[in-house]
């Protein structure tokens, strides 16, 4: 077995996230989320069910591309995934433009189903691999979809998590911010706390345990089964991933 | 009636410039043979309507100088990055846009489905894009107590257009599970639509057939157009030319790029063939 | 994972009493033999809906007691004529009966399939129906100018109950062309379902079968119950028994005959194979 | 042939106001419209497209149920038939109940789509064989769907006609009143009065000509081919209709 990649390790950590749950729902261009939604069903024997967006063989859904957000609004989604260009330190996400947004420097694709989403499914993983001052910033440029919201708008969903290339948070919804959770490996909190633009709690200090790495058996259903299946929706990700010599 | 036309070029030739028109996403199949006729026919000033976003197709139009406008979700090759034609437009403010979010766009296009001014949507609350969208209203759930919520103004497209598998000559077109068509169908003033054969036998008339068929009586016009989603795919008849589009993100990283593009591909007719 | 039940009576014994019940109408295949088995159970104080309307499942409910409300655009048996006990018992007050409208069942149930409080429809100003119903708003548009419209709470079902053709082991349910059931299923807290046959073949993993089929994550429970909809049909498969329904028609004018009618065709199961 | 019924009188004088239209749909309990209808496609070529709400074959709907209502909405219906136990002088329908709704005398099926469709579809035909002071009276006692509306209620549809088993009125919006238009056979302006309920307008008077009476050809669609189609939605009239010695 060579040696685990960070996207292994990412999709090892939103796996375990997602035991115990019966619907979990992946957007557009998210193969880590996928290949972690994936490795979860595996492990659950089947009984977690996967909704891919954009896999054409073995639809879920049958009523048009409004079913998902239908089906998140009836409560029937567990876990969602999105990623950010920035990420903020309350959790809000930006997927449209760096500066200002009529003159932007960068413009990204736009924000797809975050607004509503990230709203209505209980436990949403954010994800971005890229960690850095530059991608987890003190204050998003544009907020495509709040990290919280006042207590009199209707909110039954929320932020759950952040994966990075470099660790773990979770969020704490009480006090709005992102508390470490793991390290990867040969990651340091010194390094978190440099490559992190926003603050955040580290409630367990010194002592915050190593993020869990995947094991033998994981790591060859990641790289066979799961690779195999992400590969009809992510084909460049799983040739880079699992193709490389 | 529906109209049945010759080629992608007289369905083209059909939709007025100056329209809001209605496009597909890449997963549906996108009637490419008939983008690229609008192009052809250097159509002008079109406001592009993504449900709920778009890529490949939109990056052509916008580049070609069709487009004034465009509401979307968002605009996208996939996994070979950002449609630098779109991104460029926003950039250099040549474009004006709307970014607007999925479900949004599929309620707004039901409620012109139904009839209806306005449709309520979850969701969006302290995000960007309700705070610069003035054509949108927060207000309170009549049936709640301070309980807000976004009322969103009914989109009535101009026109529609998409490619499908297989269409009859009623006018029925079968779409399979991708019922977003059926609303934007039903959502629009007119449907135009490519298909890769027409067959004689009634979609409707046949049990196993008729759920994923939209009814002619919302199709405007539709003509025969093999291949005519290419170089993206149409699901259980032949994949996306991943090859072609990489090929695609590649020159139309410049403007010098996208034009020899469009003179290769698109003045001189698909060459796939 | 949907439970997969061994009969109609267990299905009917999984629907709790006291709940609001969507039914569906003539024309969609309608769960006979469970409903025959919820009034084996003396089934009690059941809400029912219907969605839109409905005519022998509803009758035969409310004349063996188990009704306590109805919300419906309609009761009836077609061509035979009034629903005999749904139109006894309005008269002696019996039921509590919320009139409506086909429209505003469909926008309701829509809204609740959506998560919303509630949806907007045109229409209905005026008449009685909006003029009775005091869980009902009328309010401006807020995007018009002195321009009322009708707002209509949400309603969720505790629990939908309808038939099918087939279904598959995974849950599946194949409902064709037939969609209303599609949004009975979506919008209800719990969906149970009686078919014709089970299948081992993934009826989502077939493009033809696909588009008309409802997805296991939405159903709850199902059974096999051949000829289920008997004496009402199944398209395709089997018509309506309108002689067996004649006869119920004039047994059900008196509340002796329908008694007999009960206890000949329901209370010692079902005497049409 | 042999002689013409008043069902048959009925059908030809709906079917000529469906003359030029595009989209005609037809709803529960309305075999009379649906006949007429039917025949209004025959005698245009196929290019009227008539929707014919529980026929199992060849439906024209793929939406659900609620199709019909959508549709009507969009505008895509030019016409649609309503019945009512009772319809008075404002065109108001009554299809629920007689005296006091909740302790009725009698009790009706319910509103159906009424409510909806009387608003939304240009030209609503109202049917009633029976043409008596029961049905045809001053005020319903429950208005399932109103006839006219104030001004600022959207209603792009309404009443157009009513056609009864003795006469064809049209609805006059301006005045919000019936007028005269036909006798059928054998009737009289002194029987029609004495026949109505409410009052009405009689622009022709004594010169209130004939309601044309199906031609042969019209009588062989109607018991042929148009019969046929019928008799699956509505046998019982079919057989009542066709079947007879």
């Amino acid at each position: 077995m060579s040696g685990v990649r960070t996207e292994e390790i990412m999709i090892a950590a939103i796996a375990r996230m997602l035991s115990g749950l019966s619907h979990v729902a992946v957007g557009s261009a998210s193969p880590i989320p996928g290949s972690a939604a994936l490795l979860a069903r595996k492990l659950s024997g089947g009984s977690l069910r996967v909704s891919l967006l954009g896999r054409i063989s073995n639809p879920t859904f049958t009523d048009g591309a409004r079913e998902l957000f239908d089906c998140a609004a009836q409560g029937r989604i567990d876990a969602f995934f999105l990623g950010g260009a920035q990420i903020d330190g309350q959790a809000n996400i930006n997927l449209v433009s760096i500066g200002d947004p009529d003159r932007p420097k960068a413009r990204f694709p736009g924000s797809f189903g975050s607004a509503y989403l990230y709203f209505l499914v209980p436990r949403v993983i954010l994800f971005r691999q890229e960690h850095s001052p530059r991608s987890l910033v003190p204050k998003v440029d544009y907020i495509s979809a709040p990290g919280v919201s006042e207590p009199n708008v209707y909110r039954p969903g929320g932020p759950y998590a952040l994966v990075t290339g470099r660790c773990v948070f979770d969020f704490d919804k009480k006090n709005r911010r992102f508390a470490l959770k793991s390290l990867h490996p040969d990651e340091t909190l010194e390094d978190i706390e440099r490559e992190t633009g926003f603050e955040f709690d580290c409630p367990q200090g010194k002592a915050t345990p190593g993020t869990e790495v995947p094991d033998t058996e994981w790591l060859e259903l990641i790289r066979g089964p799961i690779g195999d299946e992400i590969r009809e929706i992510y084909p460049d990700f799983a040739a880079k991933m699992f193709d490389a010599t | 009636m529906t109209d049945i036309l010759k080629s992608a070029d007289e369905i083209a030739a059909s939709i007025p410039d100056g329209i809001l028109l209605a496009l597909p996403p890449e997963y549906a199949p996108c009637a490419m043979e008939a983008v690229r006729a609008l192009v052809r026919r250097n159509a002008k000033d079109l406001r592009l309507l993504g449900v709920p976003q778009f890529g490949f197709q939109a990056d052509l139009l916008i580049g070609a100088g069709c487009v004034t406008e465009v509401e979307t979700a968002a605009v996208t090759l996939g996994e070979l990055g950002l449609a630098p034609r779109f991104t460029d437009a926003v950039k250099l403010q040549k474009i004006a846009m709307r970014d607007t979010t999925c479900p949004a766009i599929h309620a707004a296009l039901q409620a012109s489905e139904k009839g209806l001014p306005f449709m309520p949507l979850r969701g969006l609350i302290g995000s960007d894009i309700v705070a610069r969208r003035d054509d949108w209203q927060i207000a309170d759930n009549p049936f709640g107590d301070n309980d807000p919520i976004v009322y969103l103004p009914a989109i009535r497209p101009d026109a529609t257009l998409f490619h499908a598998a297989k269409a009859d000559i009623y006018g029925n077109i079968w779409i399979g599970v991708r019922r977003e068509l059926m609303v934007m169908a039903h959502a629009s003033a007119a449907a135009y639509v490519t298909v890769e054969e027409i067959v004689e036998t009634d979609l409707l008339a046949d049990p196993q057939t008729a759920p994923g068929t939209i009814p002619g009586l919302y199709i405007t016009a539709l003509a025969k157009a093999r291949k005519g989603a290419w170089p993206l795919g149409v699901p259980d008849l032949y994949e996306r030319d991943q090859e072609h589009l990489k090929h695609y993100a590649e020159k139309a990283r410049s403007v010098e790029g996208f034009d020899a593009y469009i003179e290769q591909w698109v003045r001189h007719g698909s060459q796939h063939a």
